[in-house]
């Protein structure tokens, strides 16, 4: 079981990878988002902005207690990174500095938009920088196991939980497939390995052209 | 002019009710030692600004777990069971504000602005009741300044003029809130004299911070 | 003439002098205000905030081109000084963190208004930072000589002049006399050595009371 | 991913009708080489985002003198007498900003804001056509964001991925315009290796400087 979620995770983590381009500055959240950078080819090389404060996360070398990534976690710095405040960090999110930010969800709909902070009267994460990264970055993946553990679909013609961002969405990556978000609705750009068109179209609530 | 202090000349400046600005990100960059003078202090009902709530045991989490805060400005409550418990109870108020915001409302009270229009949260439950303001053809919110009575910062080096430098990660919120309270108290690991910190190293210049515990 | 001139700013700087307090935050235009740290008690430490972006502004010691004043002239800065950009700068200004800023003026009138950067058809300077400075600083003096070289008064009951400031003069240093702005209009606080009521009253337009 | 350039790459870059921000307090911080390729290219009607016009000799001013300026957005001309007389035969169109203003609208420019509320300018010719906000029974001026097409910036030393560290007063505008436009140039003294920088030393991280000129 715990294998087999692991292999959701990482088809879904390397269906996202595809999607870098050398050099791009990328935002990931935590949970899928954070194994991305295990399936970029060796050719692509992108910089990973944490909205704690740095430029260049990189793999862990020395433990800081004060280094640690936006979930918390120790981690490392590479070279040609910097250190800046929480200001300067969501001005870099913000103003259009991050080329990528990958991001979980609870809930994706046909007009992109996004939930995945808080179900009433039940969990109340808060929305940390996620507002602020799905207004900001110029492109929104939401990386994210296509049904809830209870078998519903994620994928909605309209989101019932509050929403994180309005119409911020562009592309949707789950274990069964990809979809963009375009003015006309969601579009199937793919479907993943070894899975076949009747189970995304049981599996997703939301209508989507094919492409 | 020493600004240095000691524990115990804190504790007097630390009274009910007071609007309290902390440093720091899940913990880090977060002074243990003046969350722990504010314990000692026994005060309450403190209104607390703060990135996040860290966990029970780490940066603000006690102050939470102790009941001493009223209100919280926050933008994460996740990692801290105990802050959504007694949100839903009702003895803790939370305003949830997104984390640039935040930021971004901290660095207008200190800077004599009356807020900033932000993209983020239109269209959310965050846009409720604030003004919505139309520039060139693209909806912002109208987000208004915050400020505090104490400001508690945590920093890797002062100088005896109260010029502060920052460890890695750990400075996240401290210097923006340097600017926006009445009162900035910052505790740092090492403490040098005046002329040891080259002036193109500071990050929070003297002018903004009283008092410093080593 | 010169002689006389200097005379007349060295009495106005050293009467602004009076007014720092040890460990002030100053803000000191060009003209006049720059004379003012020579007129200091020695155990009056002020510390000068330059806003092309530092604090610490002290004397010349090695020159280098990039280390000037806001007129653009070399200068030094002092142990414990700090340089930052010109948003932190006008940060500082702005939000209060700035104890005193002496300006220099053109018309300066009962309400307490300022006029400094502008004449209508001929002189357009520009405001720089002074309309930050008068904005934001806890205290505003203007110190400048009191009548133009016209011999027209530059205290008015009301100034002609495009405004730098609406309301945010708290006292005014003239060779001839100190006036504090007051929600009752202008209080004549004192008279310069040697002067006597008649002059200051013959050279003011204003009407102001005595304290 | 080598960032350097030469001068004579940067002349097609230059086009008629930009709206170029140029770093510099009176000239100091203002990148001489990139203002001289500017001329060089024999580009007019630039709209010209700078603190001051410096002198005839100095910063920006030979473009003042040299007529390649239509429009100016500007917080102080008065060094530079060519200014004024341009602004007043009607060559040259002025739009002056009090200056903290002018450096909030660059960061609002640069930071994805619609632009802040600033009491600046309340009750000056500043306010005219402005909209005024009330917070908190004050007045503010809306004050709307700047964006430019180039930005040139001078700084002391850079790492081959563009992070700068500036000196001294030379810091000024060039940190807020590296964010504020579409193409970052930046003139330096020193190149060196990515990683001789410590990344608490940065000032201006890389990912914002698209060309260096050595």
């Amino acid at each position: 079981m715990v294998e087999s979620s692991n292999n959701v995770k990482g088809i879904i983590a390397k269906r996202v990878a595809r999607e870098m381009n050398d050099g791009d500055v990328i935002n990931l959240g935590i949970g899928i988002p954070t194994l991305v950078p295990n399936y970029l080819p060796k050719d692509v090389n992108v910089i990973l902005q944490s909205e704690n404060g740095f430029i260049g996360l990189g793999p862990l070398s020395e433990v800081d207690p004060d280094l640690v990534n936006a979930g918390g976690q120790p981690t490392g710095i590479n070279p040609g990174g910097a250190f800046f405040d929480s200001l300067f960090s969501f001005q870099l999110i913000r103003g259009g500095h991050v080329d990528v930010t990958v991001l979980g969800g609870l809930e994706v709909d046909a007009c992109g938009n996004l939930a995945n902070w808080v179900i009433p009267g039940k969990m109340v994460a808060g929305m940390g920088g996620a507002m602020d990264l799905v207004t900001g970055a110029k492109k929104v993946i939401v990386a994210m196991e296509h049904c809830s553990k209870k078998g519903s679909s994620k994928i909605l013609e309209e989101c019932r939980l509050p929403l994180t961002g309005k119409g911020v969405v562009d592309l949707i990556v789950t274990e069964l497939a990809v979809f963009s978000v375009t003015d006309e609705g969601l579009v199937l750009e793919e479907i993943q390995e070894g899975v076949n068109l009747e189970t995304v179209l049981d599996k997703t609530e939301a209508k989507f052209k094919i492409r | 002019m020493d600004k240095t202090i000691l524990v115990d000349e804190l504790l007097p400046i630390f009274k009910d009710g007071l609007t309290i600005m902390i440093g720091g990100f899940m913990g880090v960059g977060t002074s243990a030692k003046l969350v722990a003078a504010l314990m000692e202090s026994n005060v309450k009902d403190i209104t607390l600004i703060v990135s996040d709530t860290a966990t029970p045991e780490k940066g603000v989490g006690p102050l939470i777990v102790n009941s001493r805060v009223r209100k919280l400005i926050v933008s994460h409550i996740g990692t801290n069971p105990e802050t959504g418990k007694q949100m839903i109870a009702g003895d803790i108020e939370v305003e949830l504000v997104p984390q640039g915001t935040l930021a971004e409302r901290i660095r207008s009270g200190g800077s004599g602005l009356g807020g900033i229009l932000t993209p983020t949260g239109v269209g959310t439950s965050v846009a409720e009741g604030k003004e919505i303001i139309r520039v060139d053809g693209r909806d912002y919110l109208l987000e208004t300044p915050l400020r505090a009575d104490v400001a508690l910062l945590k920093a890797k080096k002062a100088d005896k003029s109260g010029n502060l430098v920052y460890n890695r990660s750990a400075r996240n919120f401290n210097p923006i809130m340097a600017l926006a309270a009445d009162l900035v108290i910052a505790e740092v690991d090492e403490i040098v004299e005046i002329g040891e910190i080259d002036p193109e190293d500071v990050v929070t210049t003297g002018i903004l911070v009283d008092k410093i515990l080593v």
